[in-house]
């Protein structure tokens, strides 16, 4: 199934994303892991809407009228946002960890644990 | 920590050019690829920008939070309330009242490929400068937010 | 235990995404009325050549006040995390 | 005016909150009481048309509104040949009843928390967020838009991560934060490729066309396990449920008790997806016996874990989960027999409209019992029980409502607890007896941690450190009074609320057909 290439790279990249959640031990790297996955999910929207032969849905100086689907596109640019909101936070929340615990490192962050 | 000479008359010479770039991609729309938050992110870089090339006490009084978050809120509160301008005339929430309608960004468009009219597309262009204020403040003040957290803890060590 | 459960979860997921290349066709999409829709009224309807723009501010405009708010939201929630605490507010619980 | 406030209800009832929030920052400049005061009108506002949407909902039926159309009830273009192409607000009875039961709680905890947290800092961030989140929940409570639900969530998720961190405490607040943001992104994630693989199959983002479409194929399968896995974890069911204690006990009290509220928005959406969505297409059995089980084990697993617990915080959210688990129980027997008419006549409607109910009583006595740990937390500084003692002397009204609190959440007579536990008994007995046994077991395990719970806070003689100690200022008495009311309302009187609000909810949630032609029209 060669031409169903970017829905594998959604999967590998998402699995790739999430085993680097799952196994890293440094906050920024997990936050790294949360961004690939959101690539990952970002790729399989644009994806979806992709019609063999199709054009960007534009029609200022369009050559033809031959378009891919517009709702993706515009699912993926609203996810984006999200996905940079999300990360702002996460990495203010990680400032924060850093300035009170002196560590980012979440076998230390396990204060809670009780 | 402020980096060489070299690096800040560089940035300060990119701003303005990230500025017009930025606006051009807000203003343009509805025309062209991009939109608000494309346009929005692109002078946000600008800011970036300078905010890496200068110190943090050099940018904090060049671009101020306050400012920034007001203007944040300002972008908003004219999306929101574009958006509710429809509710007013009688129709749902978020209709494009001013598509068609011969006024402000009212000229109607037919089918099919066109050159592009700048006064088109009713409430979209408006829309999109909202949101492009919107993100140009957001983004810019997440950056000096994280800047500021960052730079207490050299202070306090 | 934990490890063992984060492993089958992950096995799980994994069977699932992969799935996903095997049963989807790209390119050749299965339904698309309301694409169609967009690209043949959207021009028309709000005056955009940008059919994406049009999708996103008019179709689809209540997303993206959604996605504005949420924006909005991280920066407050950023103002909050570095916010000029008070003395009396530093307190260890047990 | 009237046919306006009508027609537009649920457009205002997320732009009043929306504005709210936008203007909060700019209004906290002037004066805390003129904030104070913003905040309450506007809480009050959207508490009123939440009522009004509600009883329009009850009396008329499903409402719905569409954004950007001409005509707000015009829910399919006439030249589109029958498919709805904008966002759609649909709000059947089951949205506004968990709508009411949102803007309720939130009222309630507004009055609470503006004595509460009077002495922090950052508060016009606090409460814009406070309106950001009541914002997302009536998203996501009323929309008809599967992204548009994902939005809502993202929205709900962020704000509370906010809120969860907002005493940072030391960095333990943050790392509570930390935890439930990181789970709730992936989460959030995990739900948009399963609405991406809907969309690529059936090029709709609506749920009624959506589900108008299903085809039940194993895409759509595994788009159902995605959902039911991540809204699982959001609601703090059991195999993800290791952030709620966390969260629940680092968040202000008062936010704590709209997190509850914010986990069974989150299991509202389960249960649309899973009825809504999938109805009588999926086999109902199967997915009905996963709810089932994910039920009796968060019952069980959060009532074990809850018994020792030090913290009163940390032990009444091992109860939330514990309650959870009754909510499950009841609706995951409603979806086993779906489809099958004698068997839900004769006791799957009964199991829906009990765990529905006790949706609504679980926000209301849970919200009752995190708010009394509040006010003792304001007077005395500790959550912990073992430095706890004598209080009932000096804190008589903040014993009674955690009095009545403990008794509704064990399913004690006069109050709302029993009424919602009776049914769910009764109805899954008629199912299974083991689970009707077990439901029981764990609601006397809950009564007897509470029975310890209330013994070493307010029982013994006065200690002497808190000599001093006062009652709740009374704001937040009356906060904890309105929910208090409604668990005694409810308990005194259960048939009224579950004929008029309940019922119709549970008719509402197990009618896929109804819900598809008041978007689509005809059937």
């Amino acid at each position: 199934m060669f031409w169903n290439l970017p829905f594998i790279a959604v999967a590998t990249l998402s699995l790739i994303g999430l085993a680097t959640v799952v196994t890293k031990k440094n906050l920024i790297k997990i936050f790294l892991g949360i961004n690939i996955f959101e690539a990952a999910v970002n790729l399989f929207l644009i994806s979806l809407g992709y019609r063999e032969g199709g054009i960007a849905p534009i029609f200022t100086s369009a050559p033809s009228t031959d378009m891919v689907m517009a709702t993706p596109q515009a699912l993926t640019l609203t996810s984006i946002v999200i996905g940079v909101a999300t990360s702002a936070l996460l990495l203010s929340f990680a400032v924060i960890i850093w300035k009170k615990y002196g560590t980012i490192d979440t076998d230390q962050i396990r204060r809670l644990r009780e | 920590m402020r980096m060489s000479k070299l690096v800040r008359t560089g940035a300060d010479l990119l701003y303005p050019f990230a500025l017009i770039f930025g606006l051009y991609i807000i203003l343009h729309g509805h025309l062209t690829p991009g939109g608000g938050f494309q346009g929005g992110a692109v002078v946000a870089t600008g800011a970036a920008i300078v905010i890496v090339a200068w110190a943090y006490e050099d940018v904090a009084g060049m671009i101020r939070k306050v400012t920034m978050k007001a203007q944040e809120s300002a972008g908003l509160l004219l999306f929101i309330g574009t958006a509710a301008l429809a509710l007013g005339l009688g129709y749902a929430f978020f209709t494009n009242v001013l598509a068609n309608s011969g006024s402000l960004f009212g000229l109607s468009v037919p089918f099919g490929p066109n050159p592009g009219e700048l006064n088109t597309a009713g409430v979209i262009p408006i829309m999109n400068i909202a949101v492009g204020i919107e993100v140009w403040g957001g983004l810019t003040v997440i950056l000096l937010y994280l800047l500021s957290g960052l730079n207490k803890k050299e202070e306090g060590s | 235990m934990k490890r063992g459960l984060v492993v089958l979860t992950f096995v799980i997921l994994a069977g699932g995404l992969l799935l996903i290349p095997a049963l989807l066709d790209f390119g050749m999409p299965a339904f698309s009325d309301m694409d169609d829709y967009f690209l043949k009224n959207g021009q028309e309807q709000t005056a955009a050549n940008n059919i994406v723009t049009a999708v996103v501010f008019d179709y689809r405009g209540f997303d993206t006040l959604g996605e504005s708010v949420v924006l909005f939201t991280a920066v407050v929630g950023v103002g909050l995390m570095f916010r000029r605490m008070l003395k009396e507010e530093e307190y260890e619980d047990e | 005016m009237n046919g306006f406030l009508m027609t537009n209800a649920p457009a205002l009832l997320i732009m009043l909150p929306l504005i709210g929030a936008f203007a909060t920052p700019f209004i906290g400049r002037v004066s805390p009481r003129v904030r104070s005061a913003w905040v309450l009108l506007i809480m009050t506002l959207t508490t009123l048309t939440a009522l009004l949407l509600a009883s329009d909902v009850f009396l008329n039926g499903t409402q719905i509104y569409v954004f950007g159309a001409a005509n707000p009830d015009l829910a399919i273009p006439l030249d589109s040949g029958g498919i709805p192409i904008r966002i759609i607000f649909t709000v059947d009875a089951m949205s506004a009843l968990m709508q009411v039961i949102g803007a309720i709680t939130g009222f309630a905890v507004l009055l609470y928390s503006i004595s509460a947290d009077r002495i922090h800092s950052g508060l016009e961030s606090f409460y814009t967020l406070f309106l950001l989140m009541i914002a997302g929940i009536m998203g996501m409570v009323s929309t008809g838009d599967l992204f548009n639900f994902f939005v809502f969530l993202e929205i709900l998720s962020i704000s509370s991560a906010g809120l969860i961190a907002y005493r940072i405490d030391g960095g333990l607040a943050v790392e509570a934060a930390l935890k439930y943001f990181i789970l709730s992104t992936i989460g959030a994630m995990v739900i948009l490729i399963g609405i991406g693989i809907y969309y690529g199959e059936y090029n709709a983002l609506n749920i009624a066309m959506i589900a108008s479409r299903m085809q039940f194929t194993l895409l759509d399968q595994i788009a159902l396990v995605l959902i039911i896995a991540a809204l699982a974890m959001k609601c703090g069911s059991v195999p993800m449920h290791f952030w709620t204690p966390d969260a629940y006990s680092m968040a202000p009290s008062s936010i704590t008790a709209m997190l509850v509220v914010a986990s069974q928005a989150s299991l509202y959406g389960l249960f649309r997806v899973v009825f809504t969505l999938y109805n009588v297409t999926l086999n109902a059995m199967t997915v009905g016996w996963i709810i089932i089980i994910l039920g009796v084990l968060s019952m069980v697993v959060g009532v074990t874990m809850a018994i020792p617990q030090k913290n009163v915080k940390r032990l009444m959210a091992y109860h939330a989960i514990s309650q959870t688990g009754y909510m499950l129980l009841g609706v995951g027997v409603g979806l086993a027999v779906l489809g099958n008419q004698p068997l839900m006549e004769s006791f799957g409607y009964i199991a829906m409209e009990g765990g529905i109910f006790h949706i609504i009583n679980h926000a209301m006595y849970k919200g009752l019992l995190f708010l009394t740990a509040g006010a003792i937390f304001f007077r005395i500084g500790t959550y912990n029980l073992n430095k706890m003692g004598g209080l009932g002397h000096s804190m008589k009204y903040t014993m009674i409502f955690f009095i009545i609190g403990a008794l509704a959440i064990a399913g004690i007579p006069p109050f709302n607890g029993f009424a919602s536990k009776l049914m769910i008994y009764e109805s899954v007995f008629a199912f299974n007896p083991v689970l009707a046994v077990i439901a029981m077991v764990v609601s006397i395990l809950t009564l007897a941690s509470f029975v310890k719970v209330f013994h070493s806070i307010f029982m013994g003689p006065k200690l002497p450190e808190y000599e001093t100690v006062q009652e709740a200022p009374v704001p937040m008495l009356i906060g904890m009074g309105v929910l208090a009311a409604i668990v005694i309302l409810f308990g005194l009187f259960p048939q009224p609320v579950v004929d008029g609000l309940i019922a119709p909810a549970a008719h509402a949630l197990a009618d896929q057909s109804g819900y598809i032609a008041a978007v689509l029209g005809g059937a």
